[in-house]
C-alpha cells in the first residue's frame, strides 16, 4: 500500500469515525478535536512526503507538485476547521454531521487535484459539491440559505451534467478517459488535425470548459456565486472559496503544465477571453458593492481570471525567456497568496459575525472598526492590502510572478486589461479600510469573544501573509525545486 | 444493429431535451427529473462508446453516474422537502430574493 | 547605515504608535526624538561625502533578498540621493511641527503613518535594486492614504482614492516595464537580476527600450506630477492636513524627479532623447497650464498645488533638457520647490488653523492682525515667484540657461511661466494679506512656527547666494547621466 | 594696497543700507520694540555713511578717462561652463549712480523722517527704503548680468512693496501689482535675452559679453537695418529697459505708482529706478552701436513716449500724476538721446533729472501735507505768500524741468538737442522741441495755478527741519547742477567722432531751442490769466479729447481689453479643470458599467441555467464563425 494516499485515508477513515461516534453519543467537542487533529496529521503526513512523493496509476497521479498543492488544501482545511468549534457553538442546529461533510468535502477536492481519469475527477467533483450543498443549507432558519442551496444544487448538477457529456463525448472519440492518455498520447495529436474538422469534438472541449468555468466561477459562469456566498454560512462559503476552487484550479495547473496546449488556437483564445471577461466583469460587479460578503464573491471572480492568465502563460507563443517553470511556479504562488488571505478575510468575518447578523454583512459593519478592535482590523487591513497587491504582502509576490509570468509569454492585452482591473479593484479594497478607519458608527461592535485556537489562526495568518510577503525568498525556492524538477 | 452515431444522436437529443425542461420547468422536483435525464442521457452515451471501442471504461462509468444520480437525487429531495416546508410551493422563481 | 536610517524611522514610528497608548501629547515628541536622531547617521553619511572623490558612491549596501530572482536589499547613496534624503529629514522635521497642534484625533497612529511614509521615500532615494525601488514606491503610498484619509477635510476619501489611484496606476505600469527590462536582461546576458548596475550595463535595443522607458516615464510623470497626469495633487492637497500637504508637495513630488534622474534617463539614453523635444513641450505646457489654473483658483491650498504643478514643469524641462547645466538646475528646483512651496503649505495651514478658512474671497488684510505670518507669507510668495537671491531663480535660471540652447521655443515659453507666476503670486499676496480687514483678530505667529519659517526661508536665501556646495554634490551624479541628443 | 581699500569700501556700500534692513526685520520679527528715533538712526544714518564712503570713492578714483575698477567677492554659481561671481564694477557711469543714489537717497531719507513721523509703520517703510538703497546700488555695480539682474528684480520688488505701503487700501495694491507685472513682463525679455547672450557669446561677465559681441559681430554695422542677432539682444534688453523705465509700451504703471508715500515717488519713481533703463543701454552701449536698428528704436520710442506723456501731463488736475507724467516724458528725452548716441548727454538729464525731479516730488509732499492731503491743484491757490519757501523750490524746480536757460535742466536738455542736430536727427529733435514746448506749459500751468491766483485753502501744519535741509540742499542742486561730470563725456568719448553739421544752422536753431521754453511760459501765463486751466469745457469734441488725454491715451482701457479680460476669462473660463472631467467621466464609466452588469445578477435560478448553456452557445459560435 503506497504511503502517498496516507493523508486521504486520515481524512476519510477520520470522516467515517466521527459518522460512528455521532451515531453512539454527540459530542461537539470531541467531534471537532477529532476533525481538527485528523487534518493536523494529516498535514503532516502530507508534507513529509512532498519531496520523495511520486506515484502514477491510471485514477491517480501524484508527484511533489501534487503533493505540494494537496498539502496546501489540507492546510486551508484545518486552519478552517479550528474556527469551526465557536462558530457552530453559537449555532442550535445538530453539528456533528458538519464535521463530517467537511472532510468529506476536504476529501473530494484532494481527490480532484490529484485525479489523473475522468472517472477519480468525477468522482472527486461530485463527492466536494454534493456534500458543500447541506453544508450551505445547514442552518435551518435561514430562508437566503436554503435559496442558496437549491440555486448551487441545480446549477451544480446542471454543470456536472454538462462536463459528463464533455467527457461521454471525449470518450467517444478517443476511446480514452485517461488525462496523461488525452493528452500525450498519438489518439489525442490525430484528433487535435481533426478537431477542426469534427465539431463533436469541439462541442466536448467547450462543454468541459463551460463546467470548469461554472465550478471556479469565471465569466460567463460566474452569475451564482455572489448568491451563494451571500446566503451560505460563513465556513461553508470559506470552503466553497478556497478548496473547492482550489482543488479544481490545482488540477488545471497539471494539465497545463504538461500536455501541448499552443496546438488549440481557438481554445486558447476562448481561454483568454474568458480570463479577460473575469477581471474586469468581477472587479466592475465589486465596485460598488456594499454587501462585504458579495463583494468578496465578485473579487474571487477576478482574482480566478487573474489566475487564468498565469495558466495561459505557460504555452506562449513566443517566450523571452524560455523557462517552463516560471508560469507554474506564478500560479502556485498566486493560488497560495490568495486563498490563504481569502481565508483569513473569512475567519475574521467569523469573528465578527455573531450569528444572527450574519446574515447581511454590509460595509457599514466594519465601520470604525479599527478604533474598536484593533488587533482584528490591522490584520483585516493587512488582508485587503494583500488582496490588492500592494507591496510587503503574500498578494504582492503572487502578483509579481504573475506579472513576471505574463510579461515574460507576452501576453500584452491581457495584461493591459490587468493593470485597469486591478485598478478597478484597488477601488473597492480601499474603500473596505477607508470604512474601518472611520470613525465609529453606531452599527460597529466588537469581536465575538477571542478563544485561543482564533487568536492562533488570526497571527498564523497575519504571519504568513506578511511573513512571506516581506520574505518570499524560501519559499520561492523551495517552490521552485519542486516545480523545476 | 444500431450505428454509434445513431446512439450519440439520440443520447444528445435526450441531453437537449433534459437541458430545456431545465429551463423552462419552474417546479423544483420538474427541474430535478430533468437533471435525471440529462444524466441519463450521459449514461447511455458512455455505454454506447464503451462498447463502440470494445473496453470497460463506459460501462464503469455507467456505473459511477447511477450511483452520482442517486445521491443526487437524495439531496435534491432533501432540498424539496425543505423548500415545500418553508414556501409551501416548488417554484423556484420565487427564490430569488438575493439579487444584486 | 541606509538600513539604520530606515530602521531608526519605523522603531521610531512603532514608538510613536505605542506611547499613545501612555499619553497622547508623548507621540509628536517621540516622532521629533526619532527624527532627529536620524541626523546621528546622516552626519556621518555627509563626512563621507566631503572626502570622497567625485562620481563614487557614498554608501553602497547590499544583502540577498529573494535568491529565486536574484532579488537583493541593495540601498546605496550618491550626491543626489543624499541631497534629497536630507531634504526628506528636514521636511519631515517640519511636518512634524506643522502637526504639533493641528493634529489631536489619534496622533499616534498619525505620526506613525508620517514615520512610515518618510521611511518609504527614503527607501525609494536610496534603493538601487528594482523590485526594492518598486516595493518602496508602493509602500510609502499607504501611509499617505492613510493621513490623507483620516486626518484630511470634508471631502477626504474622494482625494485619498484618487491620490492612490493615480500613483498605483503608475505604479503597474512601471511593474510591467520593470519586468520586461529584467526579462530582456536575462535573454541577452543569461542571468536574472534586478540590480540597478547590471542593468545599466547592456542598453536595450529599439523598439523596446522606448516601451520600457516610456512605462517608467509615465510612472514618475504622473508623480512629479506633469499635465495632463496632474489631477490627483489639487484635491489630495486641498484635503490632506498640514502636515501631509508639506510631505506631499516637498517630498513625495520629487520622487518622480529623483525617479527620472536615476532610472528612466540612463537606462534609457537613445530612447529618452528620442522623446526629449516632445518631453520639453509637454513641460512648458504644463508650466503655462499649471499657472493659469493657480490664477484661477480661490482656495489658497488649491492654488499653490496648481502652482508647484507649474514649478515641477521646471524640472521636467530640466531633466529632458539633457545638458548637465539644466539638470543641476532640476536638482536644485527640486530642492528649491521643496523647501519653498512645503512653506506655502505649512502657512497656509496655520491661517487655516486660525480662521477655519483657505477661501482668498474671505481671506484679507490678514497684515493688519498677523503682520509675522503675513511677512512670512509674502516672502515665500516671493521666492515662488522666482526672485532672484533665492534659491527658486537660480534653479529655474540654471534650467533655463541649460535648455535653452537644446529647445530655445520650449524655454521661452517657460520664460513666460515666470510672469504668469508674478501674477498668481502677487493674487496670493493681495488677497489674502492686503486690501480691508475682513477677519477678526488673531495670535501671531508663535517661537515654534517662527522656527520653522525661518529656517526654511533662510535656506532659500542659502540656495539663492550659494548653491555651490548643493550643486557640487550634484555634480557626479548628473555627470552619470546622458550627455544629450548629440 | 590701494585695490584692497577700494574693495572693501565698495562692499561697505552696498552692504550697509542691507545690514541695516535686515537688523530693522529682525528686530520686528522677534518682536523688539524700537523707538522711531532709533529707527531713522539705523535707517538713515547707514545710508549717510554710505554716502560718505562714496565720497571717499570719488576721491580715489582715479580720473583718468575711461579709468575702470572691478573686483571678484565671491563665487556664486560654478557649473561647467557656467560661471558667476558675486563681482562689483566701477566706472565714470556707476560712479555717478551712486553719487546719485547714496547722495539723493540720504537726502529723501532725511526728509521721509519727517514726513512719515505719524505713520505707525515706520519701521517698515525703512526697511524697504534701505532695501531697495542695497538692490539699486547692486544694480548700477554688477559686474555681470545676473547679478546685474538681481539688482534688478530686487528693485522691482521694493518699488512693490512700497507703492503698496499703504496695504489697506485696495487701490493701493493694484498699483503696486500692476507695477510689479508690466515690469516684469519687461524684465522676462530681459531674462530670455540674458539667456540669448550666454548661449551666443558664453558669459554673462558684462564686459566680456560686450567684447565678445564686438568681437563676434564687427560687420554689424554695415549690415545696417537688419534684425540679426546683436539687434535681437539689444531689442530684449531694451524690453527690460522699456519696462523699467515706464516707456512705451510699458509706462502706464508709473503714474498709478503715485499711490505710494511721496517721498518714494521722489526716490523710486523719479530719481533713481525708474532710470535703470537709461543705465542698462547706457552700460551696454557698444552692444547698442552694433545695431542701428536698436538705436533707431530707442530714439523712436523715447520720442513718442516724450510726446504722449508730455500731453497726458497737460491734463491732469493730481499734482503728482502731473509730475508723474512729466517724468515719463525727461525718461522719453533720455531715450531720445540715447538713440542718438548721446550717452553722456543722457546721463547727464539722469543726473538733472534726479535732482530737479526729486525736489518737486518732495516739495508737493511737503504741499500735500501741509495741505491735508490734497492732491487736486485747482483745490489750491494763491499759497506764495502762505508757503514762500515751498513755492520757491516749485518756481526753480519747474524753470529746470522746463528748462529755462541757465537752470540745471536747461544745461542737459539742450545738450541733447545739440547732439540730435549734429546725428542730423531732424525730425526727433522737432520732437524734442515741441517735447519741451509742452513741458514748459504744464509745468508752469503747474506752477501759477498753484501759487498764484485766489486763495482756495489754508495750509495749517508745519515743516519739520528734516524735511525742509533736504528740500533746500535739492534746491541748490537744481539750480546749480548744471555742471556736466567730465569723466562721463570720457568713458562715452569714443562714441561720438562724427563731423558736426554746418554751424550757422546749429546756432540759430539753438537760439530757437533755448526760446521754445520761454514762450512756452509765457503762453501758459496768458492761459492762466485767460482762467483757461481748469474751466469747463464746452464742446464735446474737446471733452472727449480732454478725457482722451486725460486717461494717459487710454493705454489702460486698451490693454485692459486686449490683455487682461481675456486672460482672466480664459483663466475663470476653465476654473475646475477640463481635464479633471475626463477622469471624472473614466468615474461615471465604471459605475454605469457597475450598473449594467448587476443586471445580469437578477436572482433567477432559470436564468443563471440558462447562462451556462448560452455561454457554451456563445463559446461554439465564437470558434466556428
Amino acid at each position: 500500500m503506497n504511503q502517498v494516499f496516507l493523508p486521504w485515508i486520515i481524512i476519510s477513515s477520520s470522516a467515517l469515525l466521527i459518522m460512528l461516534f455521532t451515531a453512539i453519543k454527540r459530542d461537539h467537542l470531541y467531534t471537532s478535536m477529532i476533525s481538527s487533529t485528523a487534518l493536523l496529521v494529516a498535514l503532516i503526513a502530507q508534507l513529509l512526503q512532498v519531496k520523495t512523493a511520486s506515484y502514477h496509476s491510471d485514477l491517480i497521479f501524484i508527484d511533489a507538485a501534487t503533493a505540494l498543492l494537496s498539502a496546501l488544501l489540507i492546510l486551508l482545511a484545518l486552519l478552517l476547521s479550528l474556527l469551526l468549534y465557536p462558530w457552530l457553538k453559537s449555532l442550535n442546529e445538530p453539528k456533528e454531521e458538519y464535521y463530517m461533510l467537511f472532510l468529506l468535502a476536504t476529501q473530494g477536492a484532494m481527490i480532484v487535484a490529484a485525479s489523473d481519469h475522468f472517472a477519480s475527477f468525477f468522482m472527486g467533483l461530485e463527492l466536494l459539491s454534493l456534500s458543500i450543498v447541506p453544508m450551505i443549507v445547514y442552518q435551518d432558519k435561514n430562508a437566503k440559505a436554503l435559496e442558496a442551496a437549491v440555486k448551487y444544487f441545480v446549477l451544480s448538477a446542471l454543470a456536472s451534467a454538462i462536463i459528463l457529456m464533455g467527457i461521454a463525448l471525449l470518450y467517444f472519440y478517443s476511446g480514452s478517459l485517461s488525462f496523461s492518455a488525452l493528452l500525450q498520447d498519438t489518439a489525442i495529436t490525430e484528433l487535435a488535425s481533426a478537431q477542426t474538422s469534427n465539431i463533436a469534438y469541439q462541442v466536448a472541449i467547450l462543454m468541459l470548459l463551460v463546467g470548469i468555468a461554472f465550478k471556479l466561477s469565471l465569466v460567463p459562469c460566474h452569475l451564482w456565486i455572489a448568491d451563494v456566498f451571500e446566503g451560505a454560512p460563513l465556513p461553508t462559503t470559506a470552503l466553497l472559496a478556497t478548496l473547492s476552487k482550489a482543488a479544481i484550479f490545482v488540477l488545471l495547473i497539471r494539465l497545463f503544465s504538461s500536455g501541448s496546449w499552443q496546438q488549440y488556437p481557438d481554445f486558447i483564445t476562448i481561454l483568454s477571453l474568458i480570463a479577460g471577461a473575469s477581471m474586469l466583469l468581477g472587479n466592475v460587479l465589486a465596485l460598488l458593492q456594499t454587501n462585504l460578503l458579495r463583494l468578496l464573491a465578485y473579487s474571487s471572480i477576478a482574482h480566478f481570471g487573474y489566475l487564468l492568465l498565469a495558466i495561459l502563460a505557460m504555452h506562449p507563443e513566443q517566450a523571452l525567456v524560455s523557462t517552463t517553470s516560471l508560469a507554474a511556479e506564478a500560479s502556485l504562488f498566486y493560488l497560495l497568496g490568495y486563498t490563504m488571505t481569502l481565508l483569513g478575510v473569512f475567519l475574521i468575518l467569523m469573528l465578527l459575525a455573531s450569528q444572527q447578523s450574519s446574515l447581511d454583512f454590509t460595509l457599514e459593519r466594519l465601520k470604525g472598526l479599527f478604533w474598536i478592535e484593533p488587533s482584528g482590523a490591522i490584520v483585516l487591513g493587512i488582508l485587503f492590502l494583500s488582496l490588492a497587491g500592494i507591496p510587503l504582502t503574500i498578494g504582492f509576490v503572487g502578483k509579481f510572478y504573475l506579472t513576471f509570468a505574463a510579461v515574460n509569454s507576452q501576453l500584452w492585452w491581457l495584461l493591459g486589461t490587468l493593470v485597469i482591473s486591478s485598478l478597478l479593484g484597488l477601488f473597492y479594497y480601499l474603500r473596505v479600510i477607508l470604512m474601518m478607519v472611520e470613525k465609529p458608527g453606531t452599527v460597529a461592535q466588537k469581536l465575538i469573544v477571542l478563544n485561543p485556537s482564533s487568536v492562533f489562526v488570526l497571527s498564523f495568518m497575519a504571519l504568513v501573509v506578511v511573513g512571506i510577503g516581506v520574505f518570499p525568498g524560501p519559499l520561492a525556492a523551495f517552490v521552485q525545486s519542486i516545480i523545476g524538477s | 444493429m444500431i450505428s454509434a452515431e445513431q446512439l450519440l444522436f439520440f443520447s444528445l437529443t435526450l441531453f437537449v431535451i433534459g437541458v430545456f425542461g431545465l429551463l423552462v420547468r419552474r417546479n423544483l422536483l420538474f427541474m430535478l427529473i430533468s437533471i435525471e435525464i440529462m444524466l441519463n442521457a450521459v449514461a447511455v452515451l458512455f455505454v454506447a462508446a464503451g462498447s463502440y471501442h470494445h473496453n470497460s471504461d463506459g460501462q464503469i462509468m455507467y456505473l459511477l453516474i447511477l450511483t452520482l444520480a442517486a445521491s443526487e437525487v437524495a439531496v435534491g429531495l432533501g432540498l424539496v422537502i425543505q423548500m415545500y416546508r418553508r414556501t409551501l410551493s416548488l417554484d423556484v422563481d420565487q427564490l430569488s430574493k438575493m439579487h444584486e | 547605515m541606509l538600513m539604520e536610517l530606515i530602521a531608526i524611522l519605523l522603531i521610531g514610528a512603532l514608538l510613536a504608535s505605542i506611547s499613545e497608548l501612555i499619553a497622547p501629547a508623548l507621540a509628536k515628541w517621540v516622532a521629533l526624538l526619532s527624527l532627529l536622531v536620524t541626523l546621528v547617521p546622516l552626519y556621518s553619511i555627509v563626512v563621507l561625502a566631503s572626502n570622497i572623490e567625485q562620481g563614487g558612491w557614498i554608501v553602497d549596501e547590499s544583502t540577498l533578498w529573494i535568491s529565486r530572482f536574484n532579488i537583493s536589499l541593495h540601498l546605496a547613496l550618491d550626491g543626489l540621493s543624499l541631497l534629497l534624503v536630507l531634504l526628506t529629514i528636514f521636511m519631515g522635521l517640519i511636518a512634524v511641527l506643522s502637526a504639533w497642534r493641528e493634529i489631536t484625533y489619534r496622533c499616534g497612529f498619525f505620526y506613525f503613518n508620517l514615520l512610515c511614509s518618510l521611511a518609504g521615500v527614503i527607501g525609494v532615494f536610496c534603493a538601487l535594486d528594482l523590485f526594492l525601488f518598486f516595493v518602496f514606491w508602493e509602500v510609502m503610498l499607504v501611509p499617505m492614504y492613510l493621513m490623507i484619509a483620516i486626518w484630511g477635510y470634508d471631502n477626504r476619501r474622494y482625494a485619498a482614492i484618487k491620490f492612490f489611484l493615480f500613483t498605483q496606476a503608475g505604479g503597474l505600469i512601471m511593474l510591467l516595464s520593470i519586468c520586461a527590462l529584467v526579462l530582456l536582461h536575462y535573454q541577452n546576458s543569461g542571468q536574472i537580476s534586478f540590480d540597478y548596475h547590471d542593468l545599466m550595463l547592456h542598453q536595450l535595443s529599439e523598439p523596446a527600450a522606448f516601451w520600457v522607458m516610456l512605462g517608467f516615464f509615465i510612472a514618475f510623470v504622473i508623480k512629479l506630477p506633469i499635465v495632463p497626469f496632474h489631477n490627483w495633487l489639487p484635491d489630495a492637497h486641498t484635503q490632506a492636513p498640514t502636515a501631509v500637504s508639506v510631505i506631499l508637495a516637498a517630498i513625495l513630488l520629487k520622487t518622480g524627479g529623483y525617479g527620472l534622474l536615476r532610472f528612466a534617463l540612463p537606462m534609457f539614453p537613445a530612447a529618452s532623447a528620442q522623446i526629449a523635444p516632445y518631453v520639453m513641450i509637454i513641460a512648458a505646457v504644463s508650466i503655462i497650464y499649471g499657472a493659469i489654473m493657480a490664477f484661477s483658483q480661490q482656495d489658497l491650498k488649491r492654488l499653490v498645488a496648481y502652482s508647484s504643478i507649474s514649478h515641477m514643469g521646471f524640472v521636467l524641462l530640466g531633466c529632458y533638457a539633457l545638458t548637465p547645466l539644466a539638470q543641476q538646475g532640476a536638482v536644485l528646483q527640486m530642492l528649491a520647490h521643496g523647501v519653498s512651496t512645503a512653506a506655502l503649505f505649512a502657512l497656509v495651514g496655520a491661517i487655516q488653523y486660525r480662521y477655519h478658512s483657505r477661501d482668498l474671497a474671505q481671506l484679507g488684510g490678514l497684515w493688519q492682525v498677523i503682520p509675522k505670518l503675513s511677512a512670512m507669507l509674502l516672502f515665500f510668495v516671493i521666492a515662488s515667484l522666482g526672485m532672484p537671491g533665492l534659491g527658486n531663480f537660480v534653479a529655474e535660471f540654471l534650467v533655463l540657461v541649460g535648455s535653452f540652447k537644446v529647445n530655445p521655443g520650449a524655454t521661452i515659453a517657460a520664460t513666460i511661466g515666470l510672469i504668469l507666476a508674478a501674477i498668481y503670486s502677487l493674487r496670493i499676496a493681495q488677497q489674502s494679506l492686503f486690501g480691508p480687514l475682513k477677519l477678526g483678530s488673531s495670535l501671531d505667529l508663535d517661537g515654534r512656527e517662527i522656527l520653522m519659517m525661518l529656517s526654511m526661508a533662510l535656506l532659500l536665501i542659502w540656495m539663492g547666494l550659494h548653491p555651490q556646495p548643493l550643486l557640487d554634490l550634484a555634480q557626479q551624479s548628473v555627470n552619470l547621466l546622458p550627455a544629450g541628443a548629440k | 594696497m590701494q585695490d584692497q581699500y577700494m574693495e572693501n569700501l565698495l562692499l561697505t556700500v552696498v552692504l550697509l543700507p542691507l545690514f541695516s534692513a535686515l537688523v530693522l526685520i529682525f528686530a520686528a520679527l522677534f518682536s523688539v520694540r524700537l523707538t522711531k528715533q532709533m529707527v531713522a538712526m539705523l535707517g538713515v544714518g547707514s545710508i549717510a555713511v554710505a554716502a560718505c564712503c562714496v565720497f571717499l570713492i570719488k576721491l580715489h578714483f582715479s580720473t583718468v578717462a575711461g579709468a575702470s575698477f572691478s573686483h571678484s567677492y565671491a563665487n556664486w554659481i560654478e557649473v561647467g561652463d557656467f560661471k558667476v561671481a558675486f563681482g562689483l564694477y566701477l566706472d565714470a557711469l556707476s560712479l555717478v549712480m551712486i553719487s546719485i543714489i547714496t547722495g539723493v537717497g540720504l537726502l529723501i531719507h532725511l526728509y521721509s523722517v519727517g514726513f512719515m513721523q505719524k505713520e505707525p509703520d515706520f519701521q517698515r517703510f525703512f526697511i524697504y527704503l534701505n532695501l531697495f538703497i542695497s538692490a539699486m546700488l547692486v544694480l548700477v555695480l554688477a559686474d555681470n548680468l545676473l547679478m546685474l539682474f538681481l539688482g534688478w528684480e530686487g528693485v522691482g520688488l521694493c518699488s512693490y512693496l512700497l507703492i503698496g505701503f499703504w496695504h489697506q487700501k485696495t487701490v493701493n495694491n493694484l498699483a503696486a501689482n500692476k507695477a510689479f507685472i508690466m515690469t516684469r513682463i519687461g524684465d522676462t525679455g530681459m531674462a530670455i535675452g540674458l539667456l540669448l547672450m550666454f548661449v551666443l557669446l558664453g558669459s554673462l561677465d558684462i564686459q566680456q559679453v560686450q567684447l565678445k559681441a564686438s568681437e563676434l559681430w564687427p560687420l554689424a554695422t554695415e549690415s545696417g537695418m537688419s534684425l540679426d542677432l546683436v539687434t535681437i539682444c539689444c531689442l530684449l534688453l531694451l524690453a527690460g529697459a522699456v519696462g523699467k523705465s515706464g516707456q512705451l509700451p510699458l509706462h502706464s504703471w508709473l503714474p498709478d505708482a503715485m499711490a505710494g508715500p511721496t517721498p518714494v515717488s521722489a526716490l523710486i519713481h523719479a530719481a533713481t529706478m525708474v532710470t535703470a533703463g537709461v543705465y542698462l543701454i547706457a552700460r551696454f552701449h557698444p552692444l547698442f552701436n552694433l545695431s542701428p536698428l536698436a538705436m533707431t528704436l530707442v530714439a523712436v520710442i523715447g520720442a513718442i513716449t516724450l510726446l504722449i506723456a508730455a500731453t497726458s501731463a497737460l491734463m491732469q488736475n493730481d499734482i503728482k500724476r502731473i509730475l508723474a507724467y512729466s517724468t515719463i516724458s525727461q525718461i522719453g528725452y533720455m531715450f531720445l538721446a540715447l538713440g542718438a548716441g548721446a550717452y553722456s548727454a543722457a546721463v547727464f538729464h539722469l543726473m538733472t533729472h534726479a535732482f530737479f525731479k526729486a525736489l518737486l516730488f518732495l516739495a508737493a509732499g511737503a504741499l500735500i501735507y501741509s495741505m491735508q492731503h490734497q492732491h487736486n491743484i485747482f483745490r489750491m491757490g494763491g499759497l506764495a505768500k502762505k508757503l514762500p519757501f515751498i513755492c520757491g523750490c516749485f518756481l526753480s524746480g519747474c524753470a529746470a524741468l522746463a528748462a529755462l536757460p541757465l537752470m540745471s535742466g536747461f544745461f542737459s536738455k539742450e545738450l541733447i538737442l545739440e547732439k540730435l542736430l549734429e546725428q542730423q536727427m531732424y525730425v526727433f529733435w522737432a520732437v524734442a522741441i515741441l517735447g519741451a514746448f509742452i513741458t514748459a506749459l504744464y509745468s508752469f500751468k503747474l506752477f501759477f495755478v498753484v501759487f498764484l491766483g485766489p486763495v482756495q485753502q489754508q495750509p495749517d501744519s508745519k515743516l519739520s527741519s528734516s524735511m525742509l535741509i533736504p528740500l533746500g540742499v535739492l534746491l541748490l542742486l537744481s539750480i546749480f547742477g548744471g555742471i556736466q561730470p567730465q569723466s562721463l563725456i570720457d568713458i562715452f568719448a569714443s562714441q561720438h567722432l562724427l563731423e558736426t553739421g554746418s554751424i550757422e544752422t546749429i546756432e540759430i536753431m539753438m537760439l530757437f531751442a533755448i526760446a521754445v521754453p520761454i514762450i512756452g511760459v509765457i503762453t501758459s501765463w496768458i492761459l492762466f490769466k485767460k482762467q483757461i486751466f481748469g474751466s469747463a469745457i464746452n464742446s464735446a469734441k474737446l471733452r472727449q479729447l480732454h478725457q482722451f488725454l486725460y486717461t494717459g491715451w487710454q493705454v489702460d482701457w486698451l490693454y485692459n481689453k486686449l490683455f487682461t479680460q481675456p486672460f482672466i476669462k480664459i483663466a475663470r473660463s476653465n476654473q475646475e479643470d477640463f481635464i479633471d472631467k475626463f477622469y471624472l467621466a473614466l468615474m461615471r464609466l465604471s459605475r454605469a458599467c457597475h450598473g449594467l452588469v448587476n443586471l445580469l445578477q437578477n436572482g433567477q435560478l432559470r436564468w443563471y441555467s440558462a447562462s451556462l448553456v448560452l455561454a457554451m452557445l456563445l463559446a461554439f459560435s465564437l470558434i466556428n464563425f
